[in-house]
């Protein structure tokens, strides 16, 4: 269906990285642009406290969009994300309420969502269900025992210890802990999936699932592996948001499969596998986030927000998708 | 060359459904030779290198290597067992570079963390100079189907393999690559390498092969060495019957006529080709021949509206064209078959009946434009006997076809139509021989009835033998034209490739 | 926000330009204008300016960013319906540690710095829908919820309405509870369902009005007699009180809880007028809190019905 | 990515046909099974009222699985099917309130919305971008709009006229109308797709675009129209909620997306173009609305609901899975 324009790595050095480059420097300019435009528009923007909540309020979910990011390219996708993480937030929450010491309930609660991750991974790779189907149900699922659990209420975890509270509302000098942890994932994710031998596999596997099998490369080990990494990344950020948010919330996240996954279309990732980068992820959750934050910053009017988000997203990918072409 | 048998397979059986693909095969394979395999399309020959590949199990039988009994799961185990494979259908990850592609295999065992790719580019560099001019770094979706066909060997020569086999390597390549692909192969089997060598066309198999082994409707049938032997002996074991004319008779000086079927003039396009312009008489057959990227491909697609924006004039039957759109080509009767049978030319799940009749839908629908399926497995039923189509059901998807049967699937649609004007591109690639030659001879009778007929092809013997006149395309513009007598593999190599020849000298 | 004027007691206003805000979540639905008409009005007769902020997603990242942003603005006061209690602590108590007091309303944040938590008492309207049922079938019939699990006044609509069945007409008989998400296809389906079920089903008790529409559809087209009875109210559910279709609709004090506050969050930036005997100049905290103040509910039946049409109400009204 | 597996029809007859029905047995088995439990299970289950309140509950709904199911067909996607519904109720009952005759509104709404999916498909088809990401933006700017026309406010259309009032609740004899819409489009739609050149070329198109543009298809002719197609069924959708629930919801419709594609691929539609049919995306429509009204009869606890109806779509999913590939 998507007839990509090629793209030839004519110029000198690594071709490959070369390539990864052009992809994204479309979107950031358009972010550039963006940033220009509202430090125009509003004194409060380019100030210190404003990128903080702005920042703060992508990075968790950047985590999850990591996760996303790797199994598109694996050819997968996932409809769970958002009532995974909420899931997470509730197993630790509510065994740190049965007593449990609030690190060990992190680790069931990881390990927990690990499992679901595997169990779709099974469902995709044994049974043969497409991804869209088994996720849709896990979603429905992962929903469900957050209410069954919760009775439907946020648990108040208000006495969950400093140290761990840390996590999700200490700083390191000016930096929020939050943003430090979302750095280093996106930067060892985005490492290794240009750089290393595991994770072309994904590449071969996302682009050509037969051929890759023909190379030799077990490819439903790939796609259940990645589809197990995406679930443990929801059930780490689940975590941070709780540390961050001192409570669990049964209805976190409801929805935001499809801006996790547009982030990471924004960026290129092909929903047909095989294309994608973690940076240009990154670089979609910031555009989205940022359009977000700058029309609360400018007292948009509630009823044209959407309109405005809405025009704004189709001309930055038409814009991109432009700046793609020519260059190419 | 010695005599032990490293690969023996024994009493293989294989079904697919109602199909009996394999019926208890044997087949051994020495050590250090190249040895041919032969058959009609369908007899098995692509479903039992699968077996051997790992990628299907037998339903019965057994796999010796070494004497070993084996069982292969995966081709990941026939990886390490030593077995490597060029696959007939290319597959290829479109999304990464060519070198990326070449070491897949390589990366996938490889223990090191990091990715090299200054290295795999440089590797792959090194293997492809042997077979052409390639740019490691592009993405492989940029290639044409000859080169992707270059990749997909290059792939297998990395491989450290005991047991190398090659389904239908040349059907894409022109006498050019193929040769260097022989050299390849001889060097390899002198290493101890032990080849097996899948392929349609009787030339190479008596060129480059020590012994050929036969099947026939999914059995064993026959081995010989090839020096003991004529191609005749291996026609006769594999269709059961002699073929006596391989290429049909051609226009005699009578039949020629005045009447000019196509004319094209002054044909250009932005980069691709340009200035080209020729005649297409009446009862006549016209081939182009040339390289590899020579722009063949492109010229063809560019008189029918399917790529590039077009300049000059078209007349088809003296009426002057003005084509905005295939559809309209297809209209006026112009139908274009795709090299690329997998990538434009049919529709992998769809059934065979749909594939034949999507050039013309009309022609299998009432008044409301509602599809009459008996009138649509009719019209399939009717071309796919003409063309001697092994299928199951009607109803089933053109991917359970061998690539062959594929192949005569999308000629199929293109007769459907009743054309007036047929461009041929690579019309035989992966056919049989008896089905080669019938092709041949429905063209033929075509031409004699009146229809144009123009064949783009890169087996000379085959455009030699059935063209009336060839046309030789040398980076985007026609550098000759021979006929007749003229008409020899040196004079249309000399042609296609001369300027290299000339760039090289000044 | 520190008032210098001498004369505060007597004349107490605005300073030029001085803002308050009010921050929700889900900005765009329509609960929030008439408490921000309320709001405004309040601070149109101190000469103060307003902002409507919050954002429009059901996303608590996305408010607390919206909330923090709001600081970035320095505004005198922010009137807050916080999505979560907890999450939003560490952001509240920033905002009052800064100088800038904080009301929570319609949902609070209880352990957090806030000075006051305007409400309606959703026990007070579940008891009412009780007793009004009780009044008008007896204390032995069936009886239904929709529900939406999740939502807290939603949930505590339903749940206290329940309990206080079972702990006051235990022959009252709860035949079905089925949640529909605001959905009124889901509410539909399940009302249809439930009528089903239970053929002498006397009422139908649902906790806000996007289900009431879709349950009545099914009320009208199965032809049974419940009574419906919910909470909130829209111009079509309004309809079908005029109709008869539905009972009554027990709708908080939208105007009010923005009014009062309006009042509750301008108090705490101006407490300098007022002297509590307390201990707040001790210990530090604002002397004008409100733990928790009822704005009320307004009871919707045949009777006064014209008076509750949102849309006629807002015309002429910026909703800005 | 998925290979699909062959599916001889090995009986005589019309095999197109065998083929059709053979892939939706299964479907039809695990319906008639859950009915066959849910009638012990509830005396009120198999009652006429019951069966016309569930039939009523999906009948509309089914109008955009239709529409969604021919663009899957075409290899596209829509995620705005819940907010361009939304629209069209708006359109209409806002035009209505200005004191439009509700027929013409009825017309121009359903008018906007086939303008919709045309803008659709002018970006998917000229600029090439990923139908995925355009009806993303989409589904943004209309929800926007339609909170823009309303304020956010539900519109009472308590005074529509009952003529056109009994499109929504009326009845010929014993059958609702809505129902009687529901099946006229089904068939219709049924029929067509099955049978005629038309829609043909939607199956050649996604099966394989490129060999269909070498067919003389005009490929994005096709997509462009299965888009527009998509969005005038909405539209039309929209206009009988209207005149059902005798309101416009600005906020209806939000995560339908996710149940329409569910239900299309559930009956058997694949999400990569090529393969699908109305029957089995109305069966699938069928099998997600009855398990939902069966859990409402049943009374189940609301917060089992959903880990029951996840685990039973992906029980039937991998069932139906299972005996297609036994079958072939
Ligand atoms: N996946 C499949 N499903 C059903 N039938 C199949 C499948 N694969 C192969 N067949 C059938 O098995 C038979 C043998 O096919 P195979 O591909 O081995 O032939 P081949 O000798 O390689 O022919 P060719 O020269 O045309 O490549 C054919 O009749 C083919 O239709
Ligand atoms: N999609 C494409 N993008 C860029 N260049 C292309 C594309 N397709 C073909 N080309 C280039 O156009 C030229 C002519 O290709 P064409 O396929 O017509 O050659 P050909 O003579 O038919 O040879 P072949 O044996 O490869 O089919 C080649 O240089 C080829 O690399
Ligand atoms: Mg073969
Ligand atoms: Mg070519």
């Amino acid at each position: 269906m998507e007839v990509a324009a090629p793209e030839p790595a004519r110029g000198g050095g690594n071709p490959l990285k070369n390539m990864f480059r052009m992809r994204e420097t479309g979107l950031i300019a358009i972010i550039v642009l963006l940033f220009a435009v509202m430090s125009f528009a509003s004194p409060y923007f380019l100030t210190w406290v404003n990128m903080r909540a702005m920042a703060m309020a992508f990075a968790v979910e950047g985590v999850v969009v990591v996760g996303m990011t790797i199994l598109l390219i694996s050819g997968g996708i996932d409809l769970s994300v958002g009532s995974v993480t909420a899931l997470a937030m509730v197993i630790a929450g509510w065994l740190f309420l049965q007593g449990v010491d609030p690190w060990v309930a992190s680790g069931i609660s990881i390990a927990s969502c690990t499992a679901i991750g595997a169990f779709m991974g099974f469902f995709v790779t044994r049974i043969g269900l497409h991804h869209f189907i088994v996720s849709l149900a896990v979603m429905v699922i992962a929903r469900g025992i957050c209410l069954l659990a919760t009775g439907g209420r946020p648990l108040g975890l208000y006495t969950l210890p400093p140290e761990f509270k840390f996590i999700g509302q200490g700083s390191i000098g000016p930096l929020p802990l939050v943003i430090i942890i979302f750095l280093v994932v996106v930067l060892a994710f985005d490492f290794m999936l240009r750089r290393t031998t595991m994770f072309r596999k994904v590449f071969y596997t996302g682009s050509n699932e037969k051929a890759a099998a023909y190379s030799g490369i077990k490819t439903k080990k790939v796609i259940f592996l990645t589809t197990t990494l995406c679930s443990a990344l929801c059930g780490f950020a689940g975590i941070i948001y709780m540390a961050r948010f001192g409570s669990a919330q049964p209805t976190f996240g409801i929805g935001m499969e499809l801006n996790v996954i547009a982030a990471a279309v924004i960026g290129g990732a092909s929903l047909s596998g095989g294309s994608g980068t973690i940076f240009g992820a990154i670089l979609g959750t910031i555009l989205l986030s940022v359009v977000s934050s700058s029309l609360a910053l400018l007292d948009v009017s509630v009823y044209w927000q959407d309109i405005i988000r809405g025009s704004i997203l189709l001309s930055a990918v038409s814009i991109d998708h432009y700046l793609h072409k020519i260059r190419a | 060359m010695t005599d032990d048998v490293i690969l023996k397979i024994s009493h293989v059986s294989k079904s697919f459904g109602a199909v009996q693909a394999l019926n208890g095969v044997d087949f051994e394979l020495r050590k250090g030779e190249i040895h041919a395999l032969a058959g009609e399309n369908g007899a098995g020959k692509s479903t039992l290198m699968n077996i051997i590949d790992g990628i299907l199990q037998p339903d019965s039988g057994e796999i010796l290597l070494d004497g070993q009994v084996v069982r292969i799961s995966s081709p990941a185990e026939a990886q390490k067992l030593g077995i490597g494979f060029v696959h007939q259908e290319i597959s290829l990850c479109p999304d990464v570079s060519v070198a990326e592609n070449i070491f897949m295999a390589a990366t996938n065992v490889s223990r090191a963390f990091l990715t090299d790719y200054q290295a795999l580019q440089r590797d792959a560099g090194v293997i492809l100079s042997q077979l052409a001019d390639i740019d490691p770094s592009w993405p492989v979706r940029e290639l044409s189907i000859s080169n992707q066909q270059l990749v997909e060997i290059a792939k297998a020569l990395t491989l450290d393999c005991r047991v190398l086999i090659l389904d239908e390597p040349t059907a894409a390549l022109t006498e050019k690559e193929a040769q260097v692909l022989f050299q390849i192969m001889r060097r390899l089997a002198d290493r101890g390498i032990s080849i097996i060598y899948i392929s349609h066309r009787m030339a190479e198999i008596f060129d480059n092969c020590d012994r050929v082994s036969v099947f026939r409707d999914g059995r064993y049938i026959v081995t010989h060495k090839v020096r003991d032997i004529q191609p005749g002996t291996i026609v006769n074991a594999m269709v059961g019957r002699m073929i006596d004319n391989l290429y049909p008779a051609k226009m005699t000086a009578a039949q020629t006529s005045d009447e000019i079927i196509l004319k094209v003039s002054n044909l250009s396009e932005a980069v691709r080709f340009n200035g080209i312009s020729f005649e297409l008489k009446k009862g006549e057959i016209l081939g182009f021949a040339g390289l590899i990227g020579s722009g063949r491909s492109e010229i063809v697609k560019g008189i029918c509206q399917l790529e590039g924006t077009v300049t000059g004039d078209t007349w088809l039957n003296g009426q002057k064209l003005a084509l905005k759109h295939y559809s309209d080509s297809i209209a006026a009767g112009m139908v274009y078959l795709s090299e690329d049978r997998k990538g434009d030319g049919v529709f992998l799940d769809m059934s065979i009946s749909a594939n034949v009749s999507a050039l013309k839908l009309g022609q299998v629908s009432g008044p409301l434009g509602i599809i009459n399926t008996d009138k649509e497995d009719g019209q399939a039923e009717k071309l796919g006997h003409m063309l001697n189509l092994k299928h199951g059901q009607l109803s089933d998807p053109v991917s359970s076809l061998s690539g062959g049967n594929q192949q005569k699937v999308a000629i199929a649609k293109m007769l459907s139509v009743d054309p007036k004007l047929i461009f041929l591109d690579e019309p035989t690639r992966g056919v049989d021989i008896g089905a080669k030659s019938e092709i041949h001879r429905i063209l033929r009778d075509l031409a004699r009835s009146g229809v144009g007929i123009i064949v783009i092809s890169s087996e000379l013997p085959e455009l030699i033998g059935v063209c009336d006149r060839v046309l030789v395309v040398r980076e985007g513009s026609i550098s000759g034209e021979v006929a007749g007598d003229a008409m020899t593999e040196e004079n249309i190599m000399h042609l296609a490739s001369v300027l290299e020849t000339q760039k090289k000298t000044a | 926000a520190n008032t210098t004027s001498t004369s505060a007691a007597e004349t107490i206003q605005c300073e030029p330009g001085e803002t308050y805000v009010m921050n929700v979540m889900v900005s765009s639905h329509p609960y929030w204008v008439p408490v921000y008409q309320g709001f405004k009005q309040a601070a149109a007769a101190f000469g103060c300016e307003t902002i409507f902020s919050g954002t429009p997603d059901y996303d608590i990242t996305k408010q607390i960013a919206s909330f923090e942003q709001d600081l970035v603005k320095s505004p005198a006061g922010i009137l807050l319906h916080p999505m979560q209690a907890d999450p939003f602590i560490q952001p509240i108590d920033q905002a009052v540690d800064g100088g800038t007091p904080v009301v929570t309303f319609a949902a609070d944040s209880p352990n957090s710095k806030r000075s006051s938590y305007i409400t309606s008492d959703n026990l007070a309207e579940a008891k009412f829908a009780a007793e009004e049922i009780v009044k008008q079938l007896g204390d032995s019939a069936e009886y239904a919820v929709l529900e939406n699990p999740g939502q807290s006044n939603h949930d505590l609509r339903v749940t206290a309405f329940i309990s206080y069945m079972e702990d006051n007409y235990p022959d009252m008989k709860l035949v079905g509870r089925q949640a529909t998400n605001q959905d009124s296809n889901a509410a539909y389906r399940a009302t249809a369902s439930i009528l089903q079920a239970n053929p002498n089903l006397g009422a139908l008790w649902i906790p806000e009005a996007g289900s009431a529409e879709g349950a009545v559809s099914a009320v009208i087209e199965a032809g049974a007699s419940p009574l419906v009875i919910h909470a909130d109210i829209t111009p079509t559910t309004l309809e079908h009180i005029k109709a008869g279709n539905i009972h009554m609709a027990l709708s908080p004090n939208q105007g009010m809880q923005g009014f009062l506050g309006f009042l509750a969050t301008f108090f705490a930036v101006h407490s300098e007028v007022f002297d509590p005997f307390n201990d707040y100049k001790v210990s530090g905290y604002t002397p004008f809190q409100l733990p928790f103040a009822d704005n009320g509910f307004a009871v919707i039946t045949k009777a006064n019905a014209e008076s509750f049409d949102l849309n006629k109400y807002m015309e002429g009204r910026d909703p800005n």
